[in-house]
């Protein structure tokens, strides 16, 4: 199986991208406005407590020796205290990190459900009225902006209907899925219109390709010639566009969890930015980027697994 | 059978539908945007408690907010902004992309490498992250929404126009331009831009939808616009206080952002169609 | 020849700007090898896409004549008895293999797929009679090649694995549309005399569709030469190319260089075919024919018997003809 | 003889590929003449258009030297001063030209860049080239998109005549074409020949264009040059194992003479693993056992013309 050899080699490749992330990350946190140090003590600590606590932090000193302390911490395992929280960065994410995870894999499972039996439906009666409802409709969903769908589900199946919870977590497993329900919908809703559109692009591509054409040479059925030669090769491109929206999907968390009240990373993030929680706000977008950068690689994985012709 | 290359044709006397409809529709936009203080029938920002959280009736079609404001005349005003968001937010990591892919497919070797690790470690931060985390260092505001936008937004258009780049660099045309002695300005500028142009002209388009939405996202989040200023993302934020006794102060802006965002996405589709350019 | 195994009698394909195939018939005995020639755009692919009831739905439709399979009408037939017949008993090899197999599924899928669908053999039947049909299109090791992907086979290898394919539920009629158009001169040869040893092996009749006179002349045991979507001539290969009666079939001839010598300035035929649905009236060949009257420009010669067995659509044929070869 | 226009002494050029580095141009010597026609022949990926573009400058030399009217073609003014006397005719005549602009600004560009006529006689000389390819002046106003292949070929050649070029490298320029058309183009090339005395390297693979056109042939395999000589010697009697299979490969339309039987074994082998020795020799049907080792066999004059072959080792070539 050498064509998997790139599992191997592939992390060394993604290693400069890695310490790009933490440069652009630093950089960025020590940019926004505000002493540090005053925001550790308060506004009304003596000058000669805060030189101690830049003195102990190495805030006084150059900035590339910061970031070498930073890159210390880090392999350490320690990303600093939450100043709002009081506790270790760490420890505040792994508490919030279950409705993040939940979200954007329920809403990709979910999104994929919608996705696939609509492109499919649509390829399938190209230019007869189902299709250009499916159209019609991904192409206005390209347009849905997910704070207000989430508002919209929520005014329409939590309060008028009172089938889901209209904010919140829960605190047992199925109270949790329960109040999972309309944030993976709201997000799905938003990526299946993408990803339908897409689809049924490279289904209807494949349909009229010389491959498919052989394959009706052949004698096989439409419904046989769909299921083995049309669906894994249109799969492809989607699978990359899926991927491509990966860090799409991980921002949209950030505005999905705080229509929904949802105590995930995203939520945090934003809290973090108005509460100026430097630490926090610093871990979590590099959290997010190196999940990013994971995801994308086992997208690669499965491309390769599918098309044999693809080599890393 | 030999499958004809296809090229960009213009065919003036059919426009596509999606072409003709979307233009109808960002264009009564960009009407109602300019006309704003004629059309608009209430002061978009004038306060009047007497009439606050009115639903839609004769007086205010679409309802009025927890400030007695108009909601039409919001939404009129809010489009303003939402078109501008729509126009600069495009424009700017537009030219930048274009320029910096197009260096960077045609030089190729160590700038290419270089722009493109760039690329990389820009495309791994999730988007809004990113924007998040550029406008917090900014101070919110449309200002710190337009820079952070050409900070991050420019990669998708270096990613586009190189890979055009890189596929018409090797194509019979330009090779014919080098074997004629060109110079690399005019290869690059007279030969292989202006076929590499469409694909991300027509992309800007659909980008003017993400834009759009990224734009009313920052603003619902609170680090965009600035009440009271009418923007349709605040005033759904807005809104979301009173979804159970007012659903119209979330709902209408919602759809006007959709309605716009669609006219964008037909305009896309439409000049995608007229220019055979397949995303 | 009554006994034809395929007859195709006044086919006329139609696009939304006019017709692309006219009034075309011709027939296929069992065992022998039909060569339809013409240049791109004379119609000969739509011509056979016809024939196999492939033409892309919405863009064109037969809107005349007959296709008989052994006596069985083909135009007209439904989708579900059509899929009997398509790969059943008529097979298809397309030009380029590397476009026209699937990529991402293994050979043995592809074969298989049609023999499990046709004949309804079981998964390990049909993997046994996937690997005896690559051996007998010559592939080597079949037992390991029957699990390679498209991919993994060079050029030859590819058509050789299509062949396979067309082959698999032992067809009576292949359709063969230009299968050594992609491949090199010296794997033509190869892969032509595949095709001509299965034919004396199995029985096969060809519809060879080429674009190429030199592969007619070697393969072929008859000819029909198109132009602009018409029969021009057709006849024993022998007779047409050695006294054509059609000046175009004439000229198609003498315009290709021959590998023997011959210095200097080749005859040419002036100006382009003509573009379907600004077909020129009469004779579509007029406005390029150096023999042409008045009445060219009026008149649709009709396809007529020539004495010695050629049939021509010419008002003023070519009677005497005599082509010199060997030069 | 005159002295040599274009000559070529080992060029190597290689692409570095994931599988490993491929030499698609390995070591191959040759020499145009002003006025002549070389014919480079080979079947596809044997390297003949690598050669014409690295002639060109168009793909990096790994190796070897180029000379261009007795001058070494080394610093980016010697490639310029080869660029301004040698043209290029392409395969694809419709993606060899730029679809946006117009078949008079593709070919006033070129005239204005090489200030071969002065601003005001633009206009005329397009008309002139036009009219020189076989075209109507009014041609001028048309886009690529709105002609045949035929007519985008002419274009491609009137582009190449504009500036008046000593050299032409026309790579496989009539393979995309039908045999009428074809024999159209073949035609004006070799009227534009006889009336400009144009020095043409004609890169094909239909070997029967080639022994029309052409005065000298080179037959390429796997990157090197097999046999090179006058083109009626070696089409007559060709003496490499593989000009000899390919000449015979050719279909004629002959109804009497049948099909080949089995010429080469096989296929190529794959240009990231060359075999040793002769690359032929696992498929030649005359190989014997000094074939499958050592170097590559040099290109070696035999009766008139070169033949790289250990049939005719300078021991076993008969006086």
């Amino acid at each position: 199986m050498h064509r998997f050899r790139f599992v191997l080699w592939r992390p060394l490749q993604l290693l400069p991208v890695l310490f790009g992330i933490s440069v652009i990350t630093f950089v960025l946190i020590r940019s926004i406005p505000g002493d540090p140090a005053r925001l550790l003590l308060g506004t009304r600590a003596t000058p000669t407590a805060l030189a101690k606590i830049r003195a102990q932090y190495g805030l006084d000193e150059p900035l590339w020796t910061q970031y070498l302390y930073f890159l210390q911490n880090l392999s350490q395992g320690e990303m600093g205290r939450s100043i709002v929280f009081k506790i270790g960065v760490l420890d505040l994410m792994a508490n919030r990190i279950l409705p993040t995870v939940l979200l954007v894999v329920g809403s990709v499972i979910l999104s994929l459900l919608i996705t696939v039996p609509l492109a499919s439906a649509a390829a399938r009666n190209r230019g007869r009225p189902l299709d250009h409802a499916i159209r019609l409709v991904s192409t206005a969903g390209l347009g849905l902006p997910a704070f207000w769908l989430g508002i919209m589900l929520i005014i329409l199946l939590s309060v008028n209907l009172g089938l889901f919870p209209v904010a919140g977590f829960g605190d047992t497993w199925l109270d949790r899925l329960h109040h999972m329900v309309l944030p993976c919908l709201t997000v799905a809703l938003a990526l299946s219109a993408v990803l339908t559109r897409n689809l049924r692009a490279s289904m209807i591509a494949e349909m009229a390709s010389d491959q498919a054409t052989a394959a009706r040479a052949r004698g096989l059925p439409e419904r046989v010639i769909f299921r083995r030669h049309v669906l894994p090769n249109s799969l492809v491109p989607t699978i990359n566009l899926l991927a491509v929206n990966i860090g799409w999907l991980i921002g949209g968390s950030v505005v999905v969890e705080t229509v929904f009240s949802l105590p995930g990373l995203g939520q945090l993030l934003v809290r973090g930015i108005f509460a100026r929680d430097y630490m926090v706000v610093q871990a979590i977008a590099m959290a997010f980027a190196v999940a990013t950068v994971l995801i994308n690689f086992l997208a690669d994985v499965l491309t390769v697994a599918i098309d044999p012709r693809i080599r890393l | 059978m030999s499958v004809a290359l296809a090229r960009p044709r213009l065919r003036i006397p059919g426009l596509p539908v999606p072409l003709v409809l979307g233009v109808l529709l960002v264009g009564a936009w960009a009407v109602l945007a300019a006309g704003a203080p004629w059309i608009a029938p209430y002061d978009p920002i004038a306060q009047d408690l007497t009439v606050k959280l009115q639903p839609p009736s004769a007086a205010h079609w679409l309802g009025t907010d927890n400030f007695g404001r108009d909601i039409l005349s919001r939404v009129i005003w809010g489009a303003r902004i939402d078109l501008q968001i729509g126009f600069l937010g495009v424009i700017f990591p537009f030219l930048i992309g274009t320029c910096i892919g197009a260096v960077s497919g045609y030089a190729g070797g160590i700038v290419d490498n270089l722009f493109m690790r760039l690329v990389d470690i820009v495309l791994a931060f999730p988007f809004l992250v990113l924007m998040i985390a550029i406008i917090a260092v900014l101070g919110p505001g449309l200002a710190s929404f337009y820079i952070a936008m050409a900070l991050v937004g420019w990669v998708s258009y270096a990613r586009l126009i190189r890979a055009q780049v890189l596929v018409l660099k090797h194509a019979d045309f330009v090779l014919a331009a080098k074997s004629l002695d060109f110079g690399h300005g005019r290869i690059l500028f007279r030969h292989i831009l202006p076929n590499a142009l469409t694909g991300s002209i027509v992309f800007a388009m659909s980008d003017a939808v993400l834009v759009i939405l990224n734009g009313a996202a920052i603003s619902y989040l609170g680090l965009g616009v600035q009440p009271p200023t009418a923007e349709w993302g605040l005033m759904i934020a807005e809104g979301q206080g009173f979804i159970t006794t007012a659903w119209w102060i979330t709902t209408f802006p919602g759809l006007a952002i959709v309605v716009l965002a669609f006219g964008f996405s037909l305009l896309a589709d439409g000049l995608g169609e007229l220019l055979g350019v397949r995303e | 020849m009554s006994d034809a195994l395929l007859d195709v009698q006044g086919l006329t394909v139609m696009s939304g700007r006019g017709s692309v195939v006219e009034d075309v018939g011709f027939k296929v005995a069992q065992g022998q090898v039909l060569g339809l020639v013409g240049e791109s755009g004379s119609g000969k692919t739509v011509t056979c896409r016809a024939v196999i009831g492939l033409l892309p739905t919405g863009s064109l439709a037969i809107t005349k004549g007959s296709v008989r399979l052994e006596g069985q009408e083909l135009v007209g037939l439904d989708p579900l008895a059509m899929g009997k017949v398509r790969g059943r008993r008529i097979g298809m090899i397309f030009q380029n293999p590397s476009s026209h197999l699937d990529p991402v599924m293994r050979i043995g899928d592809q074969i298989g797929l049609a023999v499990r669908h046709h004949i309804g053999l079981s998964r390990r039947e049909a993997r046994a009679h996937g690997i005896e049909l690559l051996r007998q299109v010559g592939i080597p090791d079949p037992a390991a090649r029957i699990d390679n992907y498209p991919h993994e086979l060079s050029g030859g290898m590819r058509q050789r694995a299509m062949i396979a394919t067309a082959l698999a539920c032992d067809p009576q009629l292949v359709i063969a549309d230009e299968p050594t158009t992609a491949l090199d001169v010296t794997i033509q040869a190869q892969i032509l005399r595949l095709l001509l040893d299965l034919r004396d092996k199995r029985g096969l009749a060809i519809l060879l569709i080429t674009h190429d006179l030199g592969v007619v002349a070697q393969t072929c045991d008859r000819i029909a030469v198109m132009y602009a979507g018409r029969i021009a001539e057709q006849g024993d290969k022998r007779r047409v190319l050695t006294s054509p009666h059609h000046p175009y079939t004439a000229a198609l001839i003498r315009c290709q260089p021959a590998s023997g010598g011959g210095q200097g300035v080749l005859p040419t035929i002036l100006g382009q075919p003509p573009l379907v649905g600004a077909m020129p009236p009469g004779c579509r060949f007029h406005p390029r024919c150096s023999r042409m009257q008045p009445r060219c420009r009026e008149v649709v010669p009709p396809l007529e018997a020539k004495g010695d067995g050629s049939e021509a659509a010419c008002l003023y044929p070519i009677e005497a003809p005599v082509l010199e070869f060997g030069r | 003889m005159s002295a040599p226009l274009l000559e070529a002494q080992d060029l190597v050029v290689q692409f570095r590929g994931s599988g490993g580095t491929v030499r698609a141009v390995n070591g191959v010597s040759l020499t145009v003449r002003p006025g002549e026609t070389l014919g480079l022949v080979g079947e596809s990926g044997c390297g003949k258009s690598t050669l014409g573009r690295a002639m060109m400058g168009l793909t990096p030399l790994s190796g070897g030297s180029l000379r261009f009217s007795g001058e070494a073609v080394e610093s980016r003014t010697a490639w310029a001063a080869l660029r301004r006397q040698t043209a290029m005719i392409f395969q694809d005549p419709l993606n060899s030209l730029n679809p946006r602009l117009t078949v008079g600004e593709t070919l006033a560009e070129v005239l204005r860049v090489h200030g071969k006529v002065p601003r005001a006689g633009v206009a005329g000389r397009v008309a002139e080239l036009l009219t020189m390819v076989g075209l109507r002046p009014e041609f001028a106003a048309r886009r690529p998109g709105s002609l045949s292949g035929g007519q985008c070929q002419r274009v491609g050649i009137a582009r190449a005549l504009a500036i008046e070029p000593k050299l032409v490298i026309a790579d496989e320029c009539v393979a995309a074409l039908d045999v009428s058309i074809q024999a159209q183009i073949i035609n004006l090339l070799i009227e534009l020949k006889e009336r400009i005395g144009l020095a043409l390297v004609f890169i094909a693979h239909d070997l029967a264009l080639v022994r029309r056109l052409c005065d000298r042939v080179a037959v390429m395999y796997l990157g090197r040059i097999v046999e090179e000589g006058p083109t009626e010697q070696v089409f007559g009697r060709p003496l490499h194992p593989y000009a000899d299979a390919l000449i015979r490969a050719i279909p004629e339309i002959d109804p009497d003479r049948p099909l080949p039987e089995a010429i080469l074994a096989g296929e190529p082998p794959s240009p990231l693993r060359l075999p040793a020795g002769c690359a032929l020799h696992p498929r030649c049907p005359r190989a014997f056992a000094d074939c499958a080792g050592g170097q590559p066999p040099p290109l070696l004059p035999v009766e008139g013309r070169e033949v790289a072959c250990l049939l005719y080792r300078p021991a076993s070539v008969p006086a």
